[in-house]
């Protein structure tokens, strides 16, 4: 076991550390969350100083123009790029994290030759349409339905949960091509246009009050049967082949960010008056925050341990859902104790009295979907049950 | 002993909830929460009925029923997020003239809390300044207000007093102010009740229908069994303030700030992990502005950061233990 | 709500409270608790001074010699009783609690002729046959079977989690009379002598060391068919029948004993040198009993009202099993911090430095079996799910 | 970075499995918990294996490995309940001579822990006591010790100091005292990670096995998820312990003190948690004597009560905040 950074991750690390000290302050204002237009310009032109500062598809294979980097380096990149406060991946995220890698594993040369060079260069924007309004972590059960006319797929349905479709090029989308068939067999991975005639876009808020993700209608929209990415209804498969290409880093960048807020929370109570001192005074703050901190540094250091092993065994392992089960549950407890210490000043999603407690009330929303989206903790905590320990699977309801 | 409704109370409450059916039914809600223009008649009903006057002396002109009434009453009003000052009201009343025939409404604030933060300003036209050494009233045109937008609690309106509450006139020495903000802190305790209430309604009714994997969602023991706990809290949440308000009524049966004190601790906790879990259950559904999942956790909200912190409470109960 | 006493319910504590006064320094020191027939003697010995003194079967009708007291005199006469430190009901426990209650309900008058006035003088102890090694919150899977030969029935089988079973002159014995009816449907509920030949009592000890429970093994043993309560195959019923008796008095006594250790556990705080001071002295100690004696005094209240809504509808309600989730966790809570504060002290199960280390730490280690014993947690958990919230019971399994 | 075993740190830890699964089988755990006579060669084969000085240096004679090897040994110590004061003595051998050819026994004390209770009294002959000031090394002959019964985990009997540990001689200053501690520590931390692992297979086994509504009760979902959670705090817990202990070992990533205060938290916890969930989902077997699940909720209370209190762990974490 060692936890000491090589020279050449210790270089990867400076480069990159001296690369966005000097580009980053490049950069114009983050754009207002809910202008999409301002947010791809600003999301694409980051990725196009990736792509041109070498950096560009961190987890991509050099053979599809990627990067190419260890999984050491990606935790590298993930952590300096966090702490620096560097765009996040943003509008790019659906093309350069799952699109692409679908299309690297499945699609036909063709195929990854009009699209791969395109989302590495931020030149084209991604969003997925997997979700429905009654498939949700029941996922495959979805009904989006495609029949087949001539060359053409011609689709129709309703899809929920899409970030980024207001401003996307593509649409990773699933759909129905045959109903006959078990819920898994019946499914095809299409590439769609979202210019397609026939496409609406609604946009649904979120309890912060956001327009993060949209629901997406589709009426009869002619997708032609060269954008199919697989077989005819071997659709499931093909959507499931990303979740080999996560190794572990997924959670890096909430990680540092988890790390950074539980700072900024012992800041807050270190600035909040108390009696005739602080609520830092307070022991009860103090452990509460030591605990946090601790498992955060477990949490941390269990990261390490899962790209190791990823990295020893090229495969992913379980560690995602170990991660996600702890981290996300982790973060509710700080938002709840940043909250609790505010008092009064948590009335409102905005600072009051120089206390920061307009971010810290809306992270304290934000977080409730924390335990939700990406599988819920109920589905995680199934899949540590059954693939991990071994455990039964849920069995089908008998009608009785 | 017979520590259940009477036929009274029970009537009190059934003809809040019926008042509440017709005015704040989900779509007035949902266009109030979106700051639109809506009309509900509540208040003026809370006043024709007499309700403000719950606790208020007879001479006064209120109805001089029990702090029982106005808890039974902060239920049903928490369970529909009924917005407006309206507890403030029914405490104010008991101290200040004009609230019982709608010519004043009043807020209550705590000095000594800080930011001071003043809820439903808009429609406030009189403060009942809380602190150590007694009760003051002050007129909010005489304060420098900032309206802070957004609300945590879009139901909720926030204004800033950035230097503080005015002294104001003294209306009432320091015991008053403890029995104000008592009788405040177990309305808003009652409140929470019903926020924790009709979240466990809200997520049973929910995963009932919900269907996923061919089954409702609700037949799922991790779900079964978070919804459980939620009834639980809530029967313990209603238990303990129910308590806290038959000990205000009845001095002899134990110790009234230890009992609000607990009530408070118990009540805003099972508004907040309930109306959690009632997102939780209801999903990506429960993540947006259009389900009222999120409503019920910003009045949580609310009433955790009105009501001192839930720490000052345990210190209270555990003054009393030995 | 009315929280007062009446000036008659007044009347009874000071009655019960002078009665304990005086009969209490009469009694001899508590027995070991392995020493089986000092207890019998001990607790039938206190059974005849209740008896004597008009306070026998509190809850039981008058029609059978009990006091025929009103809930709310119930919960004095517990709450009194416990906090005096009056013995427990202990071997009675089965007798007047149980098995009393069903011979009441479905027994033939001779039956009850011969068994409710024994039990309620304390002439006579019963002991529980229900669970078995492979029914536990399954009870109705009980195989332990009993086949009819001329005038008994002859039975064999294995019963587990038996109190008193060494020292019981009655055991109340469910077993199988139709292993091919559905598995509720076959059971029949029988008074066995504990002296009859092929009965066999061994002592489990449990995780304290004690000999709280006993597996017993049937051997051929014969039971007159006399003995019968209710109808062969109607078992399930009639064991069932005394869940209507319990209305809400149930968990007093542990709720007594539950807010007496909160002070306890605060009394060791103040005595527990810290630093300059003592553990009283951190916050975060005070605001955990505060909050632990906020949820005890929460569930005192709880029980009040269920003690009300049951004197109204005359009927059981699921109060039960709110309390018992709510209390059981609770306790655990407690005496994990009893011990937490104890540190080193908690190494043995015995008081050390003056400490009540002994008491605090045997606590611990008792607290795992409320989850467990009379239900476990998950079980309550479903009951309060299914019969309060009305969502959907659990199915049977498909070996699909 | 590569923050995985490698293959002499695997072999070492499949040794020592080795070693545990001959000596320490269920039957003689049960009769050393039920004070009978059992022989466990253990202590021999320990000091045979050299396993006593994973960390005391060459010139001490020990092996001069590091803290990352003595971890992963303590926490298959404490998978197989290893009964006896091996963890002080690994620690020991560092500062003390005589451990390594097994002629002496020793024990670690912190000085300010009160009352001063020694474990496994009937074995031990020498203490090395910590205290602020230094390193002392104490006679047992020295010391009035009275044996406590029953001790919490009948496989770790334990004897009082009434009036205290005496003065000793002074083997190491200060640093020395915060060193020793500190692997102490780190080794109790580890073996946790061990319980927690040991209690989460029991739990999983025993519900494949336990049928009861005619299916495993491990299929029923609130035991699944309680498991998993099981299985999420033993990887935390262990993730914490390694990186602690390659902290020890590789003092340029990390503040020692931080990393193992951190582990000591961390992994005492999931030992407590998944030991008291192994005994729930075990049902009224986990709270029998013949059953092993409460030896280890045992072995997890000793652990905690001799790492200093959780809330020191908690505020060491938290100064090095900010």
């Amino acid at each position: 076991m060692d936890l000491r950074f090589s020279p050449s991750e210790q270089q990867f690390r400076a480069d990159l550390r001296r690369w966005l000290d000097e580009v980053l302050p490049q950069l114009g204002p983050q754009p207002d969350p809910d202008d999409w237009p301002a947010r791809r310009a600003f999301d694409t032109d980051w990725q196009r100083r990736l792509y041109e500062a070498g950096y560009a598809g961190i987890n991509w294979p050099t053979e599809y123009g990627g990067r190419g980097a260890t999984l050491t380096e990606q935790l590298i990149y993930l952590e300096e790029t966090t702490r620096a406060g560097a765009p996040y991946v943003g509008v790019n995220f659906v093309g350069l994290l799952h699109a692409g890698p679908t299309l690297m594993a499945e699609a036909t040369p063709d195929q990854r030759a009009a699209h791969l060079p395109r989302i590495l260069r931020g030149d084209e924007v991604w969003c997925q349409g997997f979700s429905e309004p009654a498939a949700g972590s029941d996922l495959a059960s979805l009904a989006c339905r495609a029949r087949l006319d001539g060359d053409h797929y011609v689709v129709s349905g309703h899809k929920i949960w899409t970030s980024f479709a207001q401003v996307a090029d593509w649409c990773e989308l699933l759909v129905r091509t045959d109903p006959d068939a078990p819920k898994h067999r019946g499914i095809t991975w299409l590439i769609c246009p979202m210019d397609a005639p026939g496409i609406e876009i609604r946009p649904l808020r979120t309890i912060v009050g956001s327009s993060e993700f949209s629901e997406v209608y589709f009426d009869e929209v002619r997708i032609p049967v060269a954008n199919r990415v697989g077989a005819e209804n071997d659709g499931w498969r093909v959507a499931m082949v990303t979740f080999g290409f996560e190794r572990g880093t997924g959670f890096v960048s909430d990680l540092v960010e988890t790390d950074r807020m539980i700072g900024e929370v012992a800041d807050l109570a270190r600035h909040l008056p108390r009696g005739d001192g602080t609520a830092w005074d307070d022991p009860a703050v103090r452990h509460e925050l030591g605990r946090l901190q601790a498992e955060m540094d477990a949490l941390w250091a269990m990261t390490k341990r899962n790209l190791a092993q990823s990295e020893r065994s090229g495969a992913p392992g379980l560690g995602g859902s170990l991660v996600k089960v702890a981290y996300s549950e982790l973060f509710q407890r700080l938002c709840d104790l940043g909250t609790r210490l505010l008092g009064p000043a948590s009335l409102a999603r905005a600072d009051l009295a120089g206390l920061p407690s307009g971010a810290v009330t809306e992270e304290r929303l934000r977080s409730l979907s924390f335990t939700i989206a990406a599988g819920t903790s109920q589905i995680q905590r199934n899949i540590v049950a059954e693939r991990l320990l071994g455990l039964p699977k849920e069995r089908p309801w008998t009608s009785s | 002993m017979d520590f259940e409704l009477t036929d009274e109370q029970r009537a009190l409450a059934d003809g809040i909830r019926a008042l509440c059916n017709d005015t704040l039914d989900p779509a007035t809600l949902v266009a109030l929460a979106d700051g639109k223009p809506a009309a509900p008649r509540l208040w003026d009903d809370l006043v024709a009925m007499g309700v403000l006057g719950l606790v208020a002396s007879e001479e006064r002109g209120g109805l001089g029923l029990g702090w029982s009434e106005a808890a039974l009453v902060a239920e049903v009003l928490g369970e529909y997020l009924a917005p407006g000052p309206i507890l403030d009201a029914i405490v104010s009343a008991a101290v200040l003239d004009g609230v019982l025939d709608g010519s004043i409404r009043p807020a209550l604030v705590d000095r000594s809390a800080a930011p001071a933060v003043l809820c439903h300003s808009r429609v406030v036209d009189q403060l009942v300044v809380v602190d150590q050494d007694g009760l003051w009233q002050v007129a909010t045109s005489d304060v420098s207000l900032e309206e802070v937008e957004p609300a945590t609690d879009p139901l909720t309106p926030v204004a800033v007093a950035a230097s503080g509450w005015p002294q104001g006139t003294r209306i009432g020495d320091a015991a008053d102010a403890r029995a104000v903000w008592r009788g405040a802190d177990l309305l808003r305790a009652a409140s929470a009740v019903g926020i924790a209430e009709a979240a466990t309604k809200r997520a049973v009714a929910f995963s009932l229908e919900r269907q996923q994997f061919g089954r409702p969602v609700g037949s799922f023991q991790a779900l079964k069994h978070m919804m459980a706990d939620m009834a639980v809290r809530t029967e313990l949440a209603r238990a303990s303030v129910y308590a806290a308000a038959v000990t205000l009524d009845q001095p002899e049966v134990g110790s009234a700030e230890r009992a609000v004190a607990g009530a408070r601790l118990v009540a805003v906790e099972a508004a907040l992990r309930n109306s959690e879990a009632n997102i939780q259950i209801h999903g990506g559904m429960g993540y947006t502005w259009e389900v009222d999942a999120h409503l019920f956790l910003k009045r949580a909200l609310v009433l955790d950061a009105t009501s001192g912190s839930a720490s000052d409470a345990a210190e209270v109960v555990a003054s009393h233990l030995g």
